[in-house]
């Protein structure tokens, strides 16, 4: 029935379009700004708004915000609840919320705490026995949503208060439990060697660029359209310009004139971070289960229909969630060097599913990345660090707080909007 | 349609036997009997909410239903859900379609049986062969393979569904009104794909509202009335007329509900 | 990394900031719901002190929050704070930003509380277990009044998660048993959160139908919930406390719905705190040990540190015009309508 | 092409549907008992959690708990919660949330406190200022989720932290506001006269017998099948035992031996809640605003495509739910006697968020109903008020809570696991 | 078909001009014209994906289109959204139904232009005219009209749908794809309602992939071919085959796209 121009039509409609073009860098720099025309931002906003907050904090506070020894702050400040938020992404992408990760990382603190400093266990131990809470926390909570089918919202509103409560009669009314084993403590409160931080660079840099070679490698060998080695080599040397920048930052000498002691390097908190990125990405997007996450999150009926076992897919990534603030509880109590039945907390939860938010990760389930707990907790932390630089009162501090984070939110919105406008 | 007098002795490969089902105080199927025979198209038809898509859902586990046997390559088997009606060879395009619109056409058509390089998605492997199926069922202005569902449109979309279950070797292929949304070329390449599957020995079972697809390409049809499976009967024993008759009355002369059934069927 | 020293914090290493630098005192408070003191007093006598001795001074609040009080720590130091005066929200928490500071030569005051393990150069407060006393001794003496000497006390403590409350408790709950009472009930309200302790009296109430001669709460905030809920039930010849003298408080006391609070004189608290700091700010490590003349034992680690103690006191209606006459509040404030205005001048507040 | 018998069928298919049945009672009783195997339980769970839960605290503490006192704390401590959860549900309903409205609630407070306290206003104005501030945090709240497309959690997560603030401000940190005027204080403190209490029981059920006879002869007068004057006489008269049981109760006296007053009568919070819940049910259950709001929360995409102005529907829903925060504030204000910085609050909100769910709410949108909250907040309540009574210690209180909070969650999940199962 | 040739000299009710829509960086319509006149079936035929739902979309104002102009009786208007449509006496009946699952049969059929009596639903009025404009589909089998649209069949679903289109007096009714999923006795019911439509003067615009729908009702017919328009022809001056060609080519003898504008709609 068809002529053979159809057909030749045909044939083109439909081979113009496996995913990278074959292109140079201008065509992938076009590309690249239609999808932004088009709304598909990713991480932008967020890195956009972390931008605009450190040149506004910046500008009113030169002298103490755009310092190294800040710039350290601020990464020790943030990275509980980028961890935290790491974890929420896992829930959140199901659609689902945890209000009890707070808590959860507070309960992993005491018996961190407990185990540690009252009991005497070796570290390791003790990490494990935190862990495993989380674990069997994330178990609980996941057999209630999965499997009976409450709402998470009351399940771990309900382990809210079961947690708070488990919290005091760990720690004891009022009570604080020191923490004192260097290896914990280390994490929050040391760096690495200068030598270390480079080679970390080496390896980030060097393992982004293998990836990306081997990749565009096997869609050659299948006979899949690939970008042009040009646009890669862009990639690679923008993010090698990054990391170097920033480690070489943290390298510099930071304490203040006249100090007894040298202070330079990558704090240690760094790359464990940076570690559970890598690996979570992995997990979400290159495993069958980081597909099978999206697709419950996105539909369920379809998921399941598909012969996906929801309830197992869901149980793990409360596992993951409550395992991962577990550990935000941990870097809270190396950096408190102590634990009381308020760290950890509602507040901390908050923030952390706010960075995910204003990473770019959707509440209703099916839209999030890794590396949005990441941008959107610099967000948060940025905006906790240069707060209290810029005004004393806490009645100011608490609504600048909440009016930044509109902001933040606000440019994410308006570019989705635009996105939402153009069909996407 | 002649292949069929020759595998009409095989043995069902599918038979349902007294089906029942009810959504709270509504009593959707009764007592149904349906038998899918391999190497057929069985066709099955009915009247806009006769219990097409319901019996189907009961045969894939999203419903359990009341009471009944299912019995698979004579076997009884039970059925919990997708997953276990996948692991028997049931592959089924449901009228609801049920795509995940987050992911892209890729991901959705591989959503649960992905191909896997050590513990790594193969993501080119199943690109290439998502393309290479969904160019056999003649589908044009699909723009990319790597483009999110949610911006497809109808037709393509149900082409995506209807090509996710073909990609599987399986036993049974239920497809549930699957050329509603079709155009004329794709629909007749649907029409070549089924028959097609037939031949390689398959069983298939075609839900449509299409009498003239029914003739096509059906060996048997099942006519439900009302919840209650009025006749299933060889294709070249009834025409036209007397299907449609089937579907709206639940009878056709002497073949179909008994007078009194039918009345029994309209008023409770 | 183990040969490095220990903290990843240090002050301003800008290049800008290489000149000498200027006097300046870098104030952490704990947070603004346990008590109304630190946002309503402590930050405006501090800061008038330090402003008169024309010391630069940077005072914020924690919120509650250990993180958060670490992270300000840590700008402090950055922004070249040469004295720290803190209120801990806890020992170990606090001691981590002691030592930090000692680290980088800057000296650390404990402000009201004293940071166990921590080694803080100084050390100026009231004592927290001796405010606790002073709550239940006072109670003692209005239940005696009413003519009970023996009978069931209730007790509603201050946030389960704040030590201080513990402290507290620690006092008037010996206070009470000493003289003779029974505690029948005895509850923590969380957050110090005011509704929540009106629920939770209002149920002790029930439950022991009201069979108390006296309350004994851990700040004026749950004294007025008390005080409210007595009202409620017609109960209202129960006597119950506070703590912090706020004007909410000494009207009540005033009306006679709340028996005795405690007045803390902040005002010399934070002049004697400012007055160290300054000293210590310029250098002056010899001054500051003349204005210390006390000494507290850390029971964490036994070393003595050096104090400036100050005494709690209790406020009945008599006294009332005690703390308006230290200029903690004034007559404006609390006599402020017919029945206060005479209360008040029943009892000489005035001014 | 059809038979006769065909068409009869088609007839007697579509004319058995009409909703109520033509029948006597034992027909409506046992269509009920379909509808209730079949899952559709309305507020069957939280009313049998309830139920449960007072027959258990009943047992544990016979002499405190089973008390017209305690019956009367009881509605006074619930009372702001089910009107907080009240105002969430209009919000619920849309599938958005309101993390703000336990600040709303307490910024409520402060406004009334300050004008109230400080500035002597007379109390219509003080209460006409803070309603105001309420339709104006839902304007603003509204404006940037509705019209801007921010997600609904992060502005209020914004709004949360700037109310936190504006409150700290408001009422100077760490303060506290008494409330002294009467009027106000009367709503939590003082009952109505005995007379007018039989009165608002006596005008509640003449009311919904009205109601129920009135619709049925205007489906009558249509040629709409009815149910039988038995059931409606059935329905009236157990709702007139019920009511007049629980108001005899309140007309009891209650104070303690030997007191000196006499403390009798329905508390004024209950005609308040009931006109509420009468109100906002006719809004939401009779008028195209609420058919409207469950469109938007069922697909907003078909309600736009069916001309409704889905932004103006979520405005005012936000609107409504933020004066009704306020209106919780000052009910919150009238029981304590005051107002300070940790009135309202987190906490709260998460209870009355907690008391929609439970009551049947969902958080997706599109289910959900009035009375849903005050089921809801009478098991929120109940909890609240018997554990104090069971147990001191406030670790094992949050676990407890925590513990019945699910307990009441599974009911209401299991049951609803079934109707899923059913298919509906 | 025969009441077209004198409709024919009639001024169009609706006229596109111009209309260019992209989605992000892909040009889903191309100067597409497009005219409906009253009194006329206009059919409007593509291939999947060849633009006819968002070119619908485009007339709703449920997609702002890029470029172009829409003329409604003669006049340029702008519609902003459905609710412009429909003051405009707009009816569209979409392809992906637009129910809201959580409402009843009754609810979604009055849904924003609800029936009052004073300020209160008057459900009782609401219920017997849903239920009068029901029958007159042939709906059977649907068991109540207080029944949630969630637990109806695909085709119970769509014929709710169109109920609630051909509720209303309005000036052009416009449906997509509408019998996809009906059965056949509720097919011809719908296409005799277009057809009654149109006699009485409405302006309707049809959908569908079913040529003999299009041959049995139509008067004009629309060929989208890859975003542009090839042909707006009269029915009776094209056959059957012709349409197809259209359809799949974007051209037939020498109407249609000249050769090379339809090589370079394939190719672009
Ligand atoms: N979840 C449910 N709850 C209640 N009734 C249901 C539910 N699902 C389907 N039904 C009813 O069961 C009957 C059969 O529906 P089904 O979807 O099986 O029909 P069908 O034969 O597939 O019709 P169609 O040709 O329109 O797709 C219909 O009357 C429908 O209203
Ligand atoms: N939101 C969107 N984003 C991106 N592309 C879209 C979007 N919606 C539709 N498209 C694309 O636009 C083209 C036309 O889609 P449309 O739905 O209008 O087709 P159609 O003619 O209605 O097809 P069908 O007969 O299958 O319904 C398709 O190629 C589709 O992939
Ligand atoms: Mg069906
Ligand atoms: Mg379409």
């Amino acid at each position: 029935m068809s002529t053979t121009q159809s057909d030749s039509a045909q044939v083109s409609q439909f081979d113009l379009e496996t995913t990278p073009g074959q292109g140079g860098i201008g065509e992938a720099a076009s590309g690249y700004w239609e999808r932004i025309k088009g709304g598909d931002l990713g991480a932008l906003p967020a890195v956009i708004g972390a931008v605009v907050l450190v040149i506004v904090f910046g500008i009113m506070e030169p002298d103490s915000f755009l310092t190294e020894q800040n710039f350290a702050n601020l990464l020790n400040q943030g990275a509980a609840i980028m961890v935290l938020a790491m974890g929420l992404v896992f829930v959140l992408l199901l659609g689902e919320i945890d209000l009890s990760a707070g808590f959860t990382a507070g309960t992993g603190a005491a018996i961190l705490g407990v185990t540690l400093t009252n009991h005497g266990w070796a570290w390791p131990l003790s990490i494990a026995a935190a862990l495993l809470t989380g674990v069997a926390i994330g178990l609980a909570i996941a057999l209630l949503v999965a499997r009976l089918g409450i709402p998470s919202f009351v399940v771990s509103l309900a382990f809210f208060l079961g947690l708070q409560g488990a919290m005091l009669l760990i720690i004891g009314e009022g009570g604080t439990i020191p923490i004192r084993d260097d290896a914990v403590l280390s994490v929050m409160n040391k760096n690495m060697p200068v030598a270390l931080g480079w080679l970390l660079a080496l390896i980030v840099i060097a393992g982004f660029a293998f990836f990306q070679f081997w990749a565009m490698r096997t869609r050659k060998k299948a006979g899949l359209p690939t970008p042009a080695i040009s646009v890669l080599a862009v990639k690679v040397g923008a993010l090698a310009v990054v990391v170097l920048a920033l480690i070489w930052l943290l390298q510099q000498e930071r304490q203040r004139p006249n100090a007894p002691i040298v202070i330079q390097g990558v704090p240690w908190v760094v790359p464990l971070v940076v570690a559970l990125v890598v690996v979570l990405t992995f997990l979400l997007m290159r495993t069958s289960f980081g597909r099978h996450v999206y697709a419950v999150g996105g539909n369920a009926e379809a998921a399941r229909r598909a012969g996906i076992n929801v309830p197992n897919i869901k149980t793990l990534c409360f596992i993951l969630g409550s395992t991962l603030a577990i550990v935000a509880g941990i870097l809270l109590a190396s950096r408190d060097n102590s634990v009381s039945p308020t760290t950890g907390g509602a507040q901390t939860l908050l923030y952390a599913v706010g960075a995910a938010v204003i990473g770019g990760t959707s509440l209703f389930g099916g839209r999030g990345r890794i590396v949005d707990a990441v941008t959107g907790g610099l967000v948060v932390a940025i905006i906790a660090n240069g707060l209290p630089l810029v005004t004393q009162k806490s009645g100011v501090q608490f609504i600048i707080n909440g009016l930044v984070l509109l902001l933040a939110a606000s440019v994410d919105a308006i570019s989705r909007r635009r996105a939402a406008a153009t069909g996407r | 349609m002649t292949q069929a007098v020759e595998g009409q002795q095989r043995a069902p490969l599918l038979s349902l036997r007294g089906i029942n089902k009810s959504f709270g105080a509504v009593h959707v199927l009764r007592d149904v009997d349906f038998d899918v025979r391999p190497g057929e198209v069985t066709a099955l038809v009915g009247d806009n909410g006769a219990g097409k898509s319901t019996l189907i859902k009961c045969i894939a586990g999203i419903h359990p239903f009341d009471d009944g046997e299912i019995l698979f390559e004579g076997q009884p088997v039970t059925i919990h859900g997708p997953k276990d009606a996948n692991a028997l060879g049931i592959e089924i395009v449901y009228q609801d379609l049920a795509l995940c619109d987050n992911l892209d056409v890729v991901h959705n058509m591989f959503l649960g049986r992905e191909l896997h390089s050590g513990i790594t998605l193969n993501e080119t492997e199943m690109e290439k062969r998502a393309g290479d199926t969904l160019k056999s069922l003649s589908v044009r202005t699909l723009r990319s393979l790597r483009q999110n569902v949610s911006s497809l449109s109808g037709g393509q979309r149900q082409t995506v569904a209807i090509a996710r279950a073909v990609l599987w070797n399986s036993k049974l292929v239920i497809l549930d009104e699957p050329t509603a949304a079709l155009g004329v070329a794709q629909t007749e390449q649907v029409l070549n794909l089924v028959r097609r599957l037939a031949d390689n020995g398959l069983g298939v079972v075609l839900i449509t509202h299409n009498m003239n697809d029914v003739m096509q390409v059906a060996d048997s049809i099942a006519t439900l009335f009302l919840g209650q499976m009025a006749a299933q009967v060889r294709a070249k024993d009834v025409n036209n007329t007397q299907v449609i008759e089937l579907i709206t009355a639940g009878r056709s002369g002497d073949i179909g509900l008994k007078p009194r059934e039918a009345a029994e069927a309209g008023v409770a | 990394g183990d040969d490095e020293p220990t903290t990843s914090s240090g002050g301003g290493g800008g290049s800008e900031q290489t000149q000498e630098t200027p006097a300046k005192v870098g104030v952490i408070l704990p947070d603004a719901a346990s008590s109304a003191r630190w946002e309503t007093a402590d930050r405006k006598f501090l800061g008038d002190a330090f402003k008169a001795a024309g010391v630069e001074s940077d005072i914020q609040n924690a919120n509650g929050d250990k993180a958060k009080f670490a992270t300000i720590a840590d700008q402090m130091l950055n922004a070249g704070a040469n004295v720290l005066l803190i209120v801990n929200l806890d020992s170990p928490s606090a001691a981590a930003v002691i030592n930090k500071a000692k680290q980088q030569g800057v000296p650390v005051i404990d402000y009201d509380r004293l940071t166990l393990g921590g080694g803080a150069s100084y050390y100026v407060s009231f004592d927290n277990v001796a405010v606790g006393t002073a709550i239940g001794s006072g109670l003692v003496k209005c239940m005696q009044d009413a003519g009970n000497s023996s009978g069931n006390v209730a007790l509603l403590n201050g946030s389960p998660t704040d030590n201080n409350a513990t402290l507290f408790k620690q006092g008037y709950e010996k206070a009470i048993t000493d003289a003779g009472y029974t505690v029948t009930e005895d509850q923590s309200v969380p957050d110090w959160d005011n509704t929540k302790a009106g629920t939770i009296f209002e149920q002790m109430f029930t439950k022991a139908k009201g069979d108390f001669v006296g309350v004994a709460a851990a700040n004026d905030g749950l004294g007025g919930a008390v005080a409210s809920v007595l009202k409620r039930e017609g109960a209202t010849e129960i006597p119950t406390t506070g703590q912090d003298a706020t004007d909410e408080g000494l009207q009540r006391v005033l009306l006679g719905t709340q028996c005795v609070t405690v007045y803390k004189a902040i005002k010399k608290e934070a002049d004697a705190a400012a007055q160290l700091a300054i000293a210590l700010a310029k250098g002056d490590t010899a001054g500051a040990d003349k204005l210390a003349t006390g000494q507290v034992e850390d029971t964490e680690t036994g070393e003595q540190v050096k104090s400036v103690l100050l005494e709690p006191q209790q406020i009945t209606k008599e006294n009332v015009k005690d703390v308006v006459a230290d200029g903690f509040t004034t007559a404006d404030k609390i006599c402020t309508n017919e029945a206060l205005q005479k209360a008040c001048e029943e009892n000489g507040v005035s001014g």
